[in-house]
């Protein structure tokens, strides 16, 4: 079990650290945001990071990816946290293509894949109903008729739905919300009739959508996987989700934790460093231990993923306990320690604690997951 | 000045006969329409005429002249006969007033309570500044003595409605040549003349509440120094005291049935309410007759049992105050603690809400959720105004334990 | 509502604090503890405290009591909290003497609470079967006969059991464990046959017992209030218990907490007071805002069972609550802020902390208090 | 010194033939009968003639003279063959013999390191004092030159196992003059001569395994000094770093099911256990499946995920080590995690078993509760022994962090 990253990944990290601190610093998402761009990101950019082979990081190279791992997927979205770049890698790439990828027959792998590995195609994965997420709470209907199926049911914080080229929704075909059985998982062209994607605005400035499905009609050609038994590639793509968001989370706390022990060491109060102030110095050390705990417990759980470890769905649940609460307490810290300025919008540790918010509580917050890890320790 | 109950019940009727004539009908308590802006001013008016903006102060400056007891007639017969009594800017009544009260000459009260009575100037107060956040005496803005006047170069941050304001208090450096805190003044200046810029702050919560300003040659004259010159420090901890004890406000909690004897109750009462586990209870449903999550319930538990701790700690302090059981705790603690609580209160409201917590603007999210989510990122400011959480713990370390330098 | 002392009670607080810090400081609980004395603590002592009026504080005059309440009795136990003096105000005056005057027949009362209010009679109520706290929890039966009934059942952690002259005996006369109908109390004499006390030896150097029943008879007359409604002055001596076991929680806290701002003037490392270090110093503020909220809930708590408040039940939870976390708090705090002395056996920190341990987990930790205030407070 | 495979394997074949001829009987693995105190004797005489009790250290100075690889091939032989590995005393093997192999003169090694490889001496630590505790370098206990000897006065506190001890290397003051890191020597001397005292300590959990020794005009050989004069506070850290790693041993977590990829497992596999949570279940039973308490199961998961992280932490930074990635996380972090850890696992075993934890002594409670409630309060000194939790703070801030002074 290797917990340090190999040379090419190591490589990886500096690439995406370099281009990203480049191209898609937090001013960069300052950008999109200020100007109220529709789309939240630059699709250019996107492309350019899918040139560096980044979007096809876990597809096969017949579709165009580079055959890595979680682990490479990890090393570029702790990156990405580092400069608040409001990517489609979730979206995309861990959810939406690693479905396709696992469930999708070849005529769906290759009608979607080259698209998402040449940054061209966004996916969206439609699957929460309510504000709190329970992975099979799916009221969505769909109602089987002679040439395919009726999806009737409202989505709400779709991730990047809102530009989705392909949605890909969690229906009922029978069973009641609640029960694992009876899920199935529907490619639905967002532009179609009776399907309203409504964009919603997140206080990370990034975009999510309310879906809205009032009989749309598709072709049994648009089933992914096996009818019914949609929860096999939800749990995957939960289980890859939550890791790859912790990892996005290991960025973001690692920043902050960075910027402020720099400022700890250049704001001067009662004519000494504050950095001096021995109560700051203890908070800052626990910080230090809660953003170890972080890096170490992602490294593993990304490379569980990659292995297809037994133990790969706790901890993937310990992963994201971990790294919300170290997030939640570093981007806080972070900001009382920058005192008012903190509390500016022109300082940028608001941004990073608006950020961490919403990915804790993106697939389940720190209090799901140690419930989740309680129960897949048996306990 | 003390008053006897047969004249407090004269200066009720009397206040009831006053308010039948002066109350406009559209602010009289039940009426239909909304009051117009003429009759609201008339009402501000009416009220300030008598000085009762500012009840206790003399009537001399402006005030009522009432005695505390006749001062809760008033707000007894406003609140009975009126829907609202009007107010005036908090930073003179509030802030200023006591202290041209406590501190300012004859002139100076003159001049400048009357105004604020009758809430013709708004005020704002020039403390902090970029360079000087918890340490406040080590502020830079520079006033220099030419003649009658100050000039005075500099800039202050974390104005609140500065942008609003006509006047400002202000601390500023007299003498650079002494320690710190002695080098200080405090001032009052109009800021409607030219080398003043005011700049709204955006805040991570999409709210301006506080500007920067900047000075540049700008104008005092110098009979508007309260105090004596080099001695602004002495007022600027007392209006400290004064802001801190605003902030100390326990926030909202569950409910006040246990402070409430029930005469004649039946032997079960109606549980008390907590408005988080209500709003908890919206998102998340019951298991069991319990609130659906253990781990937030305990959390909410926890939040409405400190809360209530706290408000018990703040009623006892005040009237071990009373007692002469001497000071009982800080006003630090206090302010410490209802900044910690109420932030606590907010992480809990977006743990309750999910995803739904997360929305920043539009109407897929609804008013309530947009607003408890600004306010949730407002309330990290909590523990950094008035002096931060870090200076609290300071202060109680050093004046309530007396633990050494 | 009154939260400070009236005169009176400031004078009975003054004159506790005298007599316990003269005849039983923490010195006196170590010598019993040393010896290996089988009472636990000084009969004759306990007999000056009844005559100064305390073991009557609430109970009529016709007993020979004080006519007093919780208010009062609290401020003895806080006393005694920061001395810790093992008498048996818990088990004797609280428990066992309220459950007799609130349910007790007036011969009852007058065999019973005189030589309590004398300091003659120890009481000892015996209701929990399992190391956890769960007020209905009871599978003693109390099968009924021709005169009488015949007890069976195991009791622990009685207060006080080693040397009671009365048991008080929570039993089932009818239904089973957890229901709240069908438990009756029965004065038990712990000499009878069948009857069988174990002396245990807890980490505060105060007693508990083990007390089996195997078929204990006794007399209809040994009912305590009405069969089958014992739960009813259960739950009255368990709300002031639980209220006064906190008013010593608060002695306790306060206590250390003072010693330990004491130490941190006097003990000098690198060549400073220890109480200079600022992280230090920010954690011996934020004990003592616990401590002042502490005092806080425990003074209301104490008046809101005086005065029969709707909500005291709740308060007492509260109270249980925040008085337990507070006193672990500080008393963890306080042996790590004294560093190695305060894990020796010498310092007497150590002692504060066990018996502190031993309070929190007494009727309920603060895990099960907060959520009985939960439950209180409707949710 | 490297290893080529072939070779180690004919040093396995070797050790086995030796093992075969040395092993007593009742040590084999799988015997029936205990050994009796002559078998273990002359287990641990052969062991050491070969220098196996210390295996790496030079074959010169009674060590083994293997290589890492062949070290492990010994533990994998004796594993196999034996019962047990027999060990001698760690402060000799672990603390004192690193020390003198790098601090020693060639004289020093001679004389000490064979009688620790033998486990002739039994050796303690002389360190912390009554009024240097955090402050270790105030030490005050004089060592003053006299012919060749020093004169030892003063007194060492947390001395542990000194009343089981023959020799004790100990930090005295050399020099009062420099300052207080400059005046401290690192010196060996006998414990049993005139003038030493040795008082056990009795903890608040009732053991004793700590001594307040003192010396009065005890002799220690000039000889016997390691390192310069005035040269012993580089040794003295060196030790303390020895010391911090082996008290940053995670606590038990509850498996290592997720480290060990089982292939050709089935799909659902079997949970893996956590021992506190099966404990806690022994006390509070289920309740739909789950360990009954919430707020209880809450603080075991959290418990159980922060140790498996910790765990991971602790890999981590072992491999970055391995890899020259930098030096990974400080000890002090490691240290101070394993500490607040263990004290967390005591505290909640503490809430699990309710008013069962609260024996002290007596048949009335089981042995392991008895156990459990001294390994509690004994818990209390993880934070403070070895360098107490606030010091490692200070460390991480300072070294890891770079804050300044």
């Amino acid at each position: 079990m290797s917990l340090v990253l190999t040379e090419e990944q190591e490589l990886l990290k500096e690439t995406a650290a370099e281009f990203l601190r480049e191209h898609a610093p937090v001013t960069h998402l300052r950008e999109f945001r200020d100007r109220e761009d529709a789309v939240g990101f630059s699709r250019k950019l996107w492309k350019e990071m899918a040139a560096l082979g980044w979007a096809g990081i876990p597809f096969e190279e017949t579709f165009g990816g580079a055959e890595l791992g979680m682990a490479e997927l990890g090393v570029v979205l702790e990156e990405c946290g580092r400069n608040l770049a409001p990517y489609p890698f979730l979206s995309t790439v861990v959810m939406g293509g690693g479905v396709v990828a696992a469930g999708g027959t070849d005529a769906q792998k290759q009608a979607i894949l080259p698209g998402v590995c040449e940054g061209e195609t966004i996916l969206a994965l439609a699957f929460q109903e309510t504000g709190r997420f329970s992975p099979y709470a799916i009221s969505t209907k769909a109602e089987a008729g002679s040439d395919g199926f009726k999806l009737s049911g409202e989505k709400v914080f779709v991730l990047d739905g809102h530009v989705a080229d392909h949605l890909i929704v969690a229906a009922r075909t029978s069973g009641t919300a609640g029960e694992r059985d009876g899920l199935t998982l529907f490619l639905v062209d967002p532009s179609g009739e009776g399907c309203e994607v409504i964009r919603t605005n997140t206080i990370d400035s990034r975009n999510t959508a309310r879906v809205r499905l009032s009989g749309v009609a598709v072709e049994t050609s648009a089933v992914l996987g096996e009818i019914g038994a949609g929860a096999d590639l939800l749990d995957l793509a939960f289980d890859r989700a939550t890791v790859a968001v912790s990892a996005e989370l290991v960025g973001i706390s690692t920043e902050v934790f960075e910027r402020t022990v720099t400022y700890l060491k250049t704001r001067e109060q009662f004519g000494v460093l504050i950095g001096t102030f021995q109560a700051l110095k203890h908070r800052a050390a626990e910080m230090f231990c809660e953003v170890e705990l972080s890096q170490a417990v992602v490294l593993d759980a990304l490379r569980a993923l990659d292995e297809d470890r037994p133990g790969a769905s706790r901890l993937a649940s310990a992963a994201k306990a971990r790294c919300s609460d170290a997030a939640s307490l570093v981007t806080c810290e972070g900001l009382q320690m920058h005192g008012g300025i903190g509390m500016t919008d022109e300082e940028e540790i608001g941004l990073f604690l608006k950020r961490a918010k919403v990915a804790e509580l993106t697939l389940g917050d720190a209090a799901y997951h140690r419930d989740r890890f309680a129960q897949l320790t048996g306990f | 000045m003390t008053t006897t109950e047969s004249s407090l019940e004269a200066f009720r009727q009397e206040l009831s006969e006053w308010l039948k004539t002066s109350c406009p009908a559209s602010i009289l308590k039940g009426a239909d329409a909304k009051p117009s802006k003429a009759d609201h001013e008339a009402w501000l008016a009416a009220v300030a005429e008598r000085g009762y903006t500012t009840p206790n102060w003399p009537k001399e400056y402006g005030g009522g002249g009432l005695s505390k007891e006749e001062t809760k007639v008033l707000q007894q017969e406003v609140a009975r006969a009126a829907s609202y009594m009007p107010i005036v800017s908090f930073f003179g009544t509030a802030m200023l007033g006591p202290v041209l009260l406590e501190f300012g000459n004859e002139e100076q009260k003159l001049e400048h309570l009357p105004k604020i009575a009758r809430g013709e100037i708004n005020w704002c107060q020039g403390y902090s500044e970029p360079g000087s956040g918890s340490d406040l005496a080590s502020l830079q803005t520079r006033a220099v003595r030419e003649g009658d006047q100050f000039l005075i170069n500099g800039s202050k941050i974390w104005t609140t409605g500065a942008n609003h304001a006509d006047w400002i208090f202000c601390l500023v450096r007299t003498d650079t040549d002494v320690p710190k805190h002695d080098g200080i003044s405090f001032i009052l200046f109009d800021l409607h003349q030219p080398g003043v810029t005011i700049s709204p702050i955006q805040l991570i919560s999409g709210q301006s509440d506080f500007c920067q300003v900047f000075f540049e040659d700008v104008k005092a004259e110098a009979r508007n120094l309260v105090g004596p010159l080099n001695g602004g420090w002495t007022i600027a901890k007392r209006l400290l005291q004064h802001e801190r004890q605003m902030l100390s406000a326990a926030p909202a909690s569950g409910d006040d049935a246990t402070s409430r004897p029930k005469k004649g109750a039946s032997t079960k009462p109606k549980a008390p309410k907590s408005a988080l586990a209500e709003t908890a209870r919206g998102y998340l449903g019951d298991q069991n007759e319990r609130l659906a999550e253990p781990a937030l319930r305990d959390r909410i538990a926890q939040y409405e049992l400190d809360s209530l701790c706290f408000g018990l700690t703040l009623k006892r302090s005040g009237q071990q105050a009373k007692a002469g059981q001497g000071p009982g705790a800080a006003t630090s603690m206090f302010k410490l603690y209802a900044s910690e609580l109420n932030k606590r209160r907010s992480e809990i409201l977006m743990s309750v809400r999910g995803t739904d917590g997360l929305g920043w603007s539009g109407d897929t999210y609804t008013p309530i959720d947009l607003m408890e989510t600004r306010g949730w990122l407002r309330s990290k400011g909590n523990s950094i105004e008035g002096g931060t959480s870090e200076v609290q713990l300071n202060v109680i370390a050093k004046r309530v334990l007396g633990l050494p330098d």
